[in-house]
């Protein structure tokens, strides 16, 4: 197999889904003609035309809108939201509309729209384009929410949301696109499952989307002091949980690792599951290692400062499993 | 007795069966049979029917949280819809939408909505399977003079010029938002130029008159159904309050006797001067709504687990009970 | 003292803070002429005039944002949004602009208005109509978030809300206007902080809103059996927990009452600092009692069924205290 | 020198700082020194002094996430936009903001956004506090064609109608939102009737010519101060791609030539014909913003710790870091 981008393997999902179904549309601000503000789309709109690849007006409220309605009518619209800083714009039609119609309508509607934004740190691009708010999607049922943080998940997770009866939010990482690997024949898990990316008795670690790189990094740093298992949570909601408490019941640890302000973030989500469903394994408290409580702020040294990295994540798992206090915990 | 579907007699009998329908939606509530009292009724609206009557088999709709009328002009069954606003298992959405969230694919009701402006931009993408698909459905948007206020209203009327989508806008303008009068929310109430404004083609009716309704919206679904979008302000009034607890203390007698001067259907009865037929349709309206009333109330409630039920597609396991997450807990524990 | 309802204190709260500061406008949909949909701001607008007691269009995003703009430039504007389930229309405008001007413009500008808002189940308003969506403004940094449960705690807590230099969310509950309650003297509780409304050393109760009413009523059902310490989180951002967590470790049993959704909500995060915060104490996990993960159904006897209510707690407190099964679990 | 600062040399100086200044920042980044890549330059839009030339000491104004040009011709000091921009403690906003925030509210500047549209809606606020305290301040929402999609822009005309408030919308028309030209996100491009739908006084100037901007614009903004509030379209160019990455593959060489001739600069030499003068003041401003470069370049970062400063007011504790929640957690249990 060869070596793709996260970015190439997303484009290839959006080909090889619109190739087979043309009722897969895009649509979204710089789809087409730009080719996605982070390149994602480039030459779709040469291979499928106008109407199927749809430049929009700055006009998120309405564009995701206008995806439900497609969606209901018979399409298989892909919306995407520039960046999910912009969700505050489109909870509305997300929460209100594209999650609750089926429910409200007793069955009847189903509104089976993918909507592709990326969010995240690493751009110096300030509190307003760096956001993580994958917690408002959590928060809402009706909804499915998928974040990869691998090259083959980027393909096949995008893949399966484009068929899914329900409306699927998928959140990239604009500090992955680059990120190279490759796409399995299969995908890595089941959808709508955690997938084990490292396997190890001593703690397990949570996570998804680059906090997984980061947290893939500190295991290998650890090893082979430190045996660290690796869930990638990947489809966020609704959560399948199981193998994450199997995993901590074994290692009796546990260590959950997200890019998103800490506050009542998915973080706290499965602290809080941890706890219930593991309390007579755990050796310790499951603890949250995520964003500060701060917005993001525009230099990038504070930015940086702002989010977990490896190195963090290794402070906090030597401390957890072997009691060696970091420097900063003097 | 029978007659030509797309008539003035026809659009009349309609126009009653809403009426009585609404009012039969009225006693539902003082029964203490409704699901609560957010209820609101288009008395006072039927003209809406001269709009309607120009949609065809296969067109789609949405439309706000007075939407009962527009859903009865496009052929729903009042039992059903009686049995949802009770919160019936036999209702349109199982029990689970009521009054605010009714809808009906197989008619083409792709949802009322409680969130004023919510349902406008679908007929967007609505719009977009037309033409992608290369139908001649027309989709239609049906809000309140409230929704003006929504931003979300002009840019989907900007997508649906930009892409020359089969769309229509309608605004039901009833004089009032809750207890605002248009005039203190619009800060020109001039709501045509503001679709044109957008590249729409629009035009605005007599909501007493659904005759005029008819005759105006017909360039306007039909430039929708070959590409040019419209919109369309239909000019009535609110007969009652806002919802059923609303007693519009805002408004004087005066203002409320001249509005519901504007009657539709006593404009419709004097044009058609056949007071012997008229008093026939009446008669079976009142008779059918009685049945679907009587029905409805009869209805069960859902049953305690059709809760889990929808939230998503069966493919995807319904969400945990918190009693079974809770004993899952604590029985581990015992 | 006398007794007043709940609607009536927060009018009281409004009267008082602009007959003292005549820089407090009240903003938005109904809040004049209709006197608000549920009644709180009756007469104000002709105590106040227009200019201070301002009906706006059914323009919420451009309520807020023009509620930002003229607390930016002196006035201390108290905005309403008629239902909080029309947050997803608002939160660009309280996340990105509200919570983050002064942080982004490096402490210059701050943001010193109210939102309020009312939310939660009780009147088969359905899905759209009766949310409770506090953890998306918990998990945004910058703003502050208050939910009185109390009569008392309607009045002052309004009151100190009205005078922060942050953007607060006020939100009420449509099942609690009716209540009837004095108004202390003097706050239940600082600003910011927890009280304790009950003391008892057998479990901990932590709740906020309309189910600390169900709590108390269950409390009360349990003593002298079971002696319940109800805590009241009443801010919940910043949320100050050094009383909730003192008071686990007195009793070594946390349930968590809300009405929202469960996952990822407030009784999330709440679990998750109980269990880094007093895991060694912990007799118990921390259990979190919430809404089912649904949509609110309009029927009824479903709403109801949807979410906690005294019995519930009670069922759950005699488990977690006396292993005593409720007919549910058998 | 010395000039009447309201007068046509004045603006072409002003005009002419505000591109040296962009033309600095491009250079900033290439020099890595920039926090980020998101500068948005504003060469070819520098006729918007016309309008900021009828604004007053205490007027209060926002702009979209290109706005340095307005903030400069309303008084910023370059040196501190260069810091901020830079990501620097000595910058506007300490470092926290950068270009695409930058605000100061000693010069009326309530915030740049980088939400397209985000920043409208507060002028609108603005207007009810002048209103309220009987100011004679007006305050304009700048913000660019991209920001005719963003339906609260509709929601705030139509409020500052309504309530007569001392508002101005004033979008800068540079063709393009990104690589979208405006015939590709317009239903229909008059803007100005857009405007005039919802009761607002509206025009539209040429902006490759700042004296006919500076014409236009009288009336709009003179007119909000009395209470009418008004729109005013400047219609310009974007010289350069939408951001420092951003090469326009999606537009032409010869629609990039013509744009570019569009320049106010230009024009504004040609019709001032002092070229000694003129040089002159060339001059001064590549000096000044040199000077503005190198203090810029050469300050400090924000300290660590100030990441947590200002999410409140300083009543308020700040955040608690992370790593000393987790201590706390680990060391009770060491
Ligand atoms: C987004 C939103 N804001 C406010 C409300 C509360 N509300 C319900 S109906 C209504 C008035 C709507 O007026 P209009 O659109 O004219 O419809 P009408 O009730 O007159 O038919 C309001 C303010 C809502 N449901 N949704
Ligand atoms: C709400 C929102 N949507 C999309 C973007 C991404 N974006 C940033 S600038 C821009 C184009 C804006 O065009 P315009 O308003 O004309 O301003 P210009 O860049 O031309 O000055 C877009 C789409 C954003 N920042 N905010
Ligand atoms: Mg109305
Ligand atoms: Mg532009």
């Amino acid at each position: 197999m060869t070596q793709t981008t996260y970015r190439d393997a997303l484009l290839q999902a959006l080909l090889d889904a619109m190739d087979a179904d043309e009722t897969v549309i895009l649509m979204g601000e710089e789809v087409g003609l730009y080719g996605g503000a982070y390149g994602v789309t480039k030459g779709m709109l040469d291979r499928f035309g106008a109407n199927r690849v749809i430049d929009t007006p700055i006009s998120e409220p309405a564009i995701v809108g206008a995806a439900i309605g497609a969606a209901m009518t018979g399409l298989r619209p892909v919306a995407e939201i520039m960046y999910v800083d912009f969700a505050g714009m489109v909870m509305d039609q997300l929460a209100n509309q594209a999650a609750k119609s089926r429910y409200m309508f007793g069955g009847q509607i189903g509104v089976p729209m993918v909507l592709r934004t990326q969010g995240g740190t690493g751009r110096s691009a300030a509190a307003q384009h760096s956001q993580s708010l994958e917690a408002w999607m959590m928060h809402t049922p009706g909804l499915r929410l998928c974040m990869p943080g691998t090259v083959s998940d980027a393909y096949h997770l995008l893949r399966d949301a484009m068929r899914q009866p329900d409306p699927v939010v998928f959140i990239e990482h604009k500090g992955l696109y680059t990120m190279k690997g490759e796409i399995g024949d299969v995908p890595d898990a089941p959808w709508g499952q955690p997938a084990i990316r490292r396997r190890g008795g001593d703690l397990t670690i949570a996570s998804y989307s680059r906090m997984l790189q980061e947290t893939l990094t500190a295991a290998e740093a650890l090893a082979p002091e430190i045996e660290t298992e690796v869930v990638d949570l990947r489809c966020l909601n609704p959560l399948d949980d199981g193998p994450l408490m199997d995993s901590v019941r074994r290692t009796g640890r546990c260590l959950i690792v997200t890019e998103a302000v800490t506050t009542c973030s998915v973080a706290s989500e499965i602290a809080a599951r941890v706890s219930e469903q593991c309390f007579d394994w755990l050796e310790e408290p499951p603890l949250r290692l995520g964003g500060e409580d701060i917005p993001i702020p525009v230099s990038p040294a504070l930015e940086r400062a702002s989010i977990p990295d490896a190195r963090l994540i290794e402070d906090v798992a030597r401390w957890l499993v072997a009691r060696e206090a970091p420097s900063w915990a003097a | 007795m029978t007659f030509a579907n797309d008539a003035p007699l026809a659009r009349y009998r309609t126009m009653r069966r809403i009426r009585t329908f609404e009012e039969r939606v009225g006693e539902l509530f003082l029964k203490g049979e409704s699901a609560g009292s957010m209820l609101h009724l288009s008395i006072g609206e039927e003209a809406v029917v001269g709009l309607t009557d120009h949609m065809a088999e296969g067109d789609t709709f949405t439309t706000h949280h007075r939407g009962h009328g527009i859903f009865l002009a496009r052929g729903a069954d009042p039992m059903r819809m009686l049995a949802e606003i009770a919160g019936r298992e036999a209702g349109y959405c199982r029990g689970k939408g009521g009054s605010m969230h009714i809808a009906d694919r197989g008619l083409g009701h792709l949802g009322a909505n409680a969130i004023v402006g919510g349902g406008i931009p679908h007929v967007v993408g609505a719009g977009i399977t037309a033409r992608n698909t290369g139908t001649r459905v027309v989709s239609v948007a049906f809000f309140g003079d409230g929704g003006m206020g929504q931003g979300i209203l002009y840019e989907a009327m900007n997508m649906a010029a930009l892409w020359k989508l089969p769309v229509v806008f309608c605004c039901i303008n009833n004089q009032y938002g809750m207890g605002t009068r248009v005039d203190r929310s619009a800060g020109r109430q001039d709501f045509p130029a503001r679709a044109e404004a957008f590249g729409l083609r629009a035009a605005r009716a007599d909501g007493s008159d659904v005759e005029a309704v008819h005759d105006a919206a017909q360039a306007i679904v039909e430039g929708a159904r070959d590409g040019q979008p419209g919109f369309m302000e239909i000019d009535a009034y609110r007969f009652h309050g806002h919802a059923r607890m609303d007693k519009s203390p805002y408004r004087t007698p005066e203002e409320e006797e001249e509005g519901r001067a504007r009657d539709p259907l006593a404009t419709a009865r004097t044009s058609l001067a056949d007071d012997t037929l008229l008093d026939t349709i009446d008669a079976e309206a009142e008779a059918e709504m009685d049945t679907a009333m009587k029905t409805a109330i009869a209805a069960t409630p859902p049953a305690s687990d059709t809760m889990f039920q929808d939230v998503y597609d069966p493919s995807t396991p319904a969400p945990r009970p918190q009693r079974a997450r809770l004993a899952d807990v604590l029985e581990e524990r015992a």
